[in-house]
Parts: C-alpha cells; structure tokens; sequence
C-alpha cells in the first residue's frame, strides 16, 4: 500500500444531469455527495447558484449552512470568465476584475478557501488580483482545460506570475481533459446516432491511435457527418500535454480536476491515462484535493452518475494505493 | 459534440395554455429551458425561431418572459444583463386573438447560442440547439403572466 | 346654478410631493383622495405601479382591491410612449405596439376602461390599436400637453383617425397646459431663488404680457441667468391653443387633464384660463372627467397639496356652477 | 424649469456605511434615488458622476447596485430592459480598501437624464441634476450587500 496525502472530492458539477432534470435540486446535490463518502466538494457557481451572478448574503449563509449539514469541506468555488458575454464585444478589463472580485467575495462568505477562475483573465488582471486575494485572505487558480495545454505561450506567462509575485495565493488547476487521448465511448455512441457507420468510426479510431494521417483517415465514401467527426478526433484528441509537465509545475498546482466522461468499470480509463497521472501525482508528492469530475452529462442525459462516480473513486484508490509508477 | 445531451431539456413538457384576459383570448404559451448545463447572461442568444406544427411563427408576434420581464426576441442579442438560471423557465407566449386549438401540437425550437468561455484560441463555440416536442393543449383554463 | 354633467376626478400624480417623499405610498395616497371627496381616479403607471412595466396578475389585483376600498372608480390608466428610452435610437414601432397593448391589459385587469397615451405613437400605431380596443373593450386616448397643440399638422391627422375608423374608442386628452398664457407663481419664486432680480422678473412678465418682444425685454445688463430664464418664458408661454378649439374637438375628447400648477385662492387661476375653459366645456355639452391634475410638485417640494386640490375643486364649481359664458 | 425640485430626493438621507467581507473593508456606499416623480430605465442616464468630500471618484471603482444587481457605470446607458422604479433606492458602493472615516462628509452627485417622452419636436428633455449633501457614516458596523 502506497502512502499518500491525496484526498478525492467532487465537483457538483458531476450531478449535472440530476441536477438539469429537477431530480436533484442542490440540497439533493449535497446529500448525495455526502452519501457517497465524499467530503470536498466544488461548486459551479453559474450552475447551481439560483441567485447568481449576484447572490445575496442570505443565500451564501444558507448555502454555507448546508454544507455543514451535509459534513461537507468548501473546497472550491468554480467562476467563468466569461468573456463572450456580449454580442457586441469581449468584456472589459473593468468587467473581469469585476466579476472576479465578486466571486473571491462570494466564495469568501459560503466559506471556500479558493476561486476556479479561467484563461481569459490575461496576466495582467489576475496579477491584479493578488492584493485582492491577499487581504481577503483567498486564492485564485486558473484551469488549465483542453485546448489548452502547458505549452500555450499565455500560460507560460501565467506560470511565472504564479511562481513570482502571485506565490502562495495565484495557482492553476489543471483538468484531465488535456491528457485525453481518444474519444470516449459516449462520444462514440453519439457518433454512430448521428450516423456514423460502426465499422468506418472503428477504423478511424484506429487509425487516429496508430498515427495514421487524418487524410487517409476519411475514406473517400465518407458523408458529411462521418468527414465532420472525424475531424472533430483529429483536432480534439490531439494529446498536446504530457503527464511529465504535471510534475514539472507541480508548485503551482492548487486543485485538479479529475475529469472523465465514461467509466466501463472501475478498473480503467480507456480515454485518459489515469495510471500515469495519478501515479506522477502522488510521488511527486501532491497533497491536495482531486476532483472527480464526470462530465459523461454533455453526451448522454441517461448515464447514471453516482455509478460513474463510484467506478471513478474506485478507480483512483485502486491507482493510488496499489499502483507503481 | 459537447453540449448535445442538454438540447433535451429545451422544450418544457408543460401544456400550451390559451391566455386570456378576462374572457378575450389573446395568445398561447409554452416554456422552454436554457439548453445547457449552466446559465448565462440573454445576450449569449444569437437566434431564436418557434415553429407550431410546421409553420414558422412571426418574431413579432412572440414575447420572451424571464425574470419577471417581457423581451422581444430582438432584444435577446442585446441583454447582457440579464441571466438565465439553468432551473429557469422562460415562458414563450405568441399573440394570437385565434389562441390555440385544444389537442397534440408539435412545437419546434431552433436556438443558435454562444458559449460565453469558449474562446481559447479567438473564436467561441456556437451551438445549434434545434429541438421538436409534441405538446398537449390544457383544457382552455383562465391562465396569464 | 347652471346645470352640467362634469364630473371632477383627481390624477393620483397630483400627490406626487408626498408619494415620492415617503409620505403617503399608494394606499395613503387613494385614501387621501377618498377623504377629499373625489371618487373618479387616474393613476401614472410610471410612477405608483411598482412592478412596473410588469405589474403582475396579483399586483392588479390587489390594486383593483384598493379602489374598492376606498369606493373609487378607476378612470383613467395613464401610460407613456418613451420614445426616448434608448441611448441608441427611438423606439420602434414593435416596441410601442408592446408597451401600448401591455397597459391596455394592465388597465383592463385593474379596472380601468381607458388608457391615456401619448403623442408619439403615430397615426399608423394609433389606428392599429383600434382592433386590441375594440377586442379589449377598452378606450385609447392621446394627451394634448404644451407644447402641442390642436394645430401642428400629427393632431389633425390623429382627429382624422378618432373621427374615422377609430371612432368610439379612440380620443383624445386635452390637458390645460396648452392654454397657460404666463408663468406661475411657483416659476417665478424658482427664477429669483436662481438669481433673477425680482423687479426685472416682473418687468419681463409684464412685457411677455402686453406683447413687447423678447429682444426688448432682455435688458443689456440681464445675467446670463436672467437671459435664459426670460427665453423660457417667451419660448414657454406663447399661447399657441385658443379656448374655442375645445368646442371644435369635442367628439374626440374622452377624458381632460385640469392641469394648475399654483392656486393663491379658491376662485381664479392667474396662469391657466379656467373660467374660458370650463364654461365652453360646460356650455359644448361635455359630460366626462376632467382631473384634477396639480403640478406645482415639479417646482416645489414645500406646498400642500391637499390644500391646492382643495382650492382647485372649489374653483372648479364656482364657474362651473356660477359663471356665465 | 420643470423637474428641479424632485432633484432633493437624488442624495437619500441614510448613513453612509463602510462594507465589510468578515473582517475586511472593501468599501463604503451611499444611496440614490432617481430624481423625477415617475421611473425610467436606466438607459435615461446619459452621465453620472460621484464627488466625496469635493474628490472626484474613479468611475472604476464604484458599482451601482440596483434589482438585485451590480452594474458598472459605464453600462448604465445601455440598460434599456433595467427599470427603476421612483421608489427604490440605487446603493453606491465605493470601492476602497481603506473604507471611509467616521463623522460628516459632502457627497455630491451630478446625473445627466433624459426624459424619454419629452420629444415633442425631436429632441429630448435633457436635465442635469447636481445635489450636494452632507452624510454623517454609521458607526462603522458590518454591512454589505
Ligand atoms: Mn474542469
Ligand atoms: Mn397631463
């Protein structure tokens, strides 16, 4: 058995379809995520905030009185920059900083230490951000999500803000997305309703997998749907991330979002190399919080998450506790 | 191919109700969610187009209520202001002195919707949600926002 | 005493000063009317519905209460055409076609069998109301307000529609603005409290009066204060509706706004020709409303209301019942 | 000369109040009222500027809260959907770590509107309301929004 200090927790955002269906309102949430062991949880403001984007101290008090009822550890507040707001333009310095502060604030009240914020916030405001962060005594972390990998010039920016001034209170919190390697079988699923032959979407797996060119790839009696989703693999599934980089920015690193769409068992991703991560995480030595992350929702209303998200924890102990590197 | 699950959730079951003001009848209504797994601000809304029983209906004809407020469809694009709670149901009410005969209704909805964060490398994902459901009419109850 | 079947309601806007002091809400405010003795009653949706533009079923519904309550019968459901809301453009004609057919529901729920409206809705927008009145069961009807008057050339375009196709439900509201020939007393405290030599003041009121031109007026040692406020008055009070008009638009007339903005006593108006006016109404057959509507509110925040109404109903049936044409 | 005398009612007479986030002062805020006898949307405000003690404030640190929600300054010409209502009061906040100090200070407000049904002949009624008051600061008690 492998000593570690990782803790496993859940983002609400898992619940998804339980939630959009009105099988779950977010007290149901809550119970649920308590019910299934976990303490940590993470909330996707947008999503289940009823208030938001502006709640009122009422609301954060009753949210932060919940949490306690369900034993749960405010662990991260989750905010978008949502910089395509409007049709006209993208938001302002003055309108990021704005909502930025707000959700530091917010989270601050319902009693989570830490802010998910997104890569639109440029280096500059989310240096901007450290004195608020300071005297609020908070801290802000960018998610790193595919399209985005290490390698993307802006976050080479953002890592040196992190480890230079922005130390202790500016980190990132990669999600597993940017480890992908190969569409998952809800995706598949979709694929074949939307009418991709079976045998013609197998082949280009395949032939994605072994590196066969993207051209050759889309045999010449493709239709538009079968040439659209196979582009869709090659530009998606591209793998620009390599497991080693977690390691290297290990100092920034404040969460993890550990994403997954599909768990057949609770052995084995097929799509993200969980072994790899999980074993790199736990002996470069990360302490913090992982959170299981299914977003199987996107693709699929009839999945059934608790199942998922017990495979995924299984999954993970299984990794972390008997696993060599 | 992200996003498509939520486009089930864009037509409400609810009935199409006649409303009437006193005993006039001015229009039907039926609802419809934010086909997503979150909110955002209207003005994510690049298009709106309602379809009833095959005939695309007049935009000037149809009120969008949200909030306890009435938009023209327009004015969407423009309400940057204005956020749709995923839980929330917008109710689409057409104008129409003839209401709407008692019985099954297909009702079909065509959203084009920016997602708001996507912008990674410059362009934002737009999505098509594009969604048909039969609708029953409730039986002709006195019912108005 | 001369017979006549005038009846004298009051706009609730006439208690502007105490609603928008705190002093009376809109229940103070029906009940003060109630203990003044008036029963017909007019309310500006802008300014006392508080859900407004989207009152509620519920909120009409209380409101219709209220009037009962208070044994008032609703009159007139005042609305505005807010061409201007916009920073970027007029409204369109959509837009107004919305607002206008909301108030008619809105009035029709509450109780109100007509609307008030405004100048701006077009002839085109104005004709193609005529079907949601008739529908509706409800009357629409533009205001006259200074500095309109019966002969800018939209009026007669607008008479041509209420005498045609619109005829029964759809008029006009004459309000005595138009008939105003000389600044009021509370105009004039304002100009000297803004620095305009009282002497001067009264000169230039007097030469307004007897017809001297403005150039002569303004003195060559006038402030610039002095110079603007003598061009408001020339600019303001240049009597363009002529009494008689009153008899010639009878037919269109559904309902009048006793527009008075000052009263030093019970019997005469100085500023507004009330004993022209209301024996030509009188003795012309009109059997409608006229509001009592005080509007000294926007000059001075300090007066009694009460006692201006109070003066107003008095002067009122002094002509009405007293004086000969 | 119409309108003036509603500009009294711009400055509300409450405290001016430093905000508190727990034990951290963010701010401090005042409140306004529209100065007419009827509402508008908020678009009718063409300018509207704040002075603190005879200080100018950045229009980048002050946030207009009203319904419900914040805006900023410079978004308030293009709320043509944000109605406010004669009787509910707008909070400024003032964003400014340090807070203000207890005792009386000047608050000036200058609000550049337009009267939206003024056009009789074209153009618009456009009225400048400039109030001072001065505000005495509550006793620095936890309050926040
Ligand atoms: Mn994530
Ligand atoms: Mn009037």
């Amino acid at each position: 058995m492998k000593q570690h200090k990782i803790k496993l927790g859940v983002s609400l955002y898992s619940f998804s379809t339980e939630f959009i269906s009105d099988q779950l309102d977010l007290e149901g949430v809550l119970k649920r995520a308590n019910e299934m062991g976990y303490k940590g949880v993470e909330i996707v403001a947008a999503q289940m905030v009823p208030e938001y984007p502006y709640p009122s101290d009422e609301w954060l008090e009753y949210f932060a009185g919940l949490l306690k009822k369900y034993d749960l550890e405010p662990v991260c507040w989750s905010a978008y920059i949502d910089m395509g707001t409007r049709s006209d333009r993208d938001l302002t310095r003055e309108e990021i900083i704005q909502c930025t502060v707000n959700d530091l604030i917010y989270a601050k009240k319902a009693g989570f230490p830490l802010v998910r914020t997104q890569h639109a916030i440029s280096p500059e405001i989310f240096r901007a951000m450290i004195s608020w962060c300071k005297r609020l005594d908070m801290k802000l972390a960018i998610e790193m999500h595919h399209p985005h990998h290490f390698d993307v010039p802006l976050w080479q920016e953002y890592f040196s803000v992190m480890r230079g001034e922005g130390k202790g209170v500016l980190g990132f919190v990669p999600d597993f997305s940017i480890f992908q390697y190969r569409p998952h079988q809800l995706f598949l699923n979709q694929a074949i309703e939307l009418g991709f032959r079976s045998d013609r979407l197998a082949a280009v797996v395949d032939n994605h997998q072994t590196g066969v060119p993207k051209e050759t790839a889309i045999e010449s009696d493709f239709s538009a749907v079968e040439r659209e989703i196979t582009t869709e693999i090659y530009e998606k599934f591209n793998r620009p991330a390599r497991v080693e980089q977690l390691q290297e920015y290990l100092d920034c690193i404040f969460y993890i979002h550990g994403k997954f769409y599909y768990l057949p068992d609770d052995r084995h991703d097929p799509c993200v190399p969980y072994e790899a991560i999980l074993t790199t995480l736990r002996d470069g030595g990360y302490e913090g919080y992982i959170a299981s992350e299914y977003e199987g929702h996107h693709f699929d209303a009839d999945i059934d998450s608790v199942i998922q998200l017990q495979r995924y924890v299984a999954m993970n102990n299984r990794i972390l506790n008997e696993q060599e590197a | 191919m992200d996003f498509q699950a939520y486009n089930k959730i864009l037509i409400c079951d609810d009935e199409v109700v006649n409303v009437r003001v006193d005993s006039v009848t001015i229009g039907y209504e039926f609802k419809i969610k934010y086909p997503s797994y979150r909110g955002v601000f209207l003005s994510c809304i690049e298009a709106l187009d309602f379809y009833v029983d095959g005939r695309k209906l007049d935009k000037n004809t149809i009120i969008f209520y949200l909030n306890g407020k009435q938009f023209l469809l327009e004015e969407l694009p423009e309400l940057f202001k204005e956020y749709w709670f995923i839980s929330d149901k917008a109710t689409i009410r057409v104008i129409d002195p003839n209401g709407i005969a008692a019985g099954p209704h297909e009702v079909r909805v065509f959203m084009r919707h920016r997602v708001p964060y996507t912008g990674y490398f410059g362009e934002y994902l737009v999505l098509d949600s594009d969604e048909s459901k039969t609708l029953t009419v409730s039986d002709q109850q006195e019912v108005s926002l």
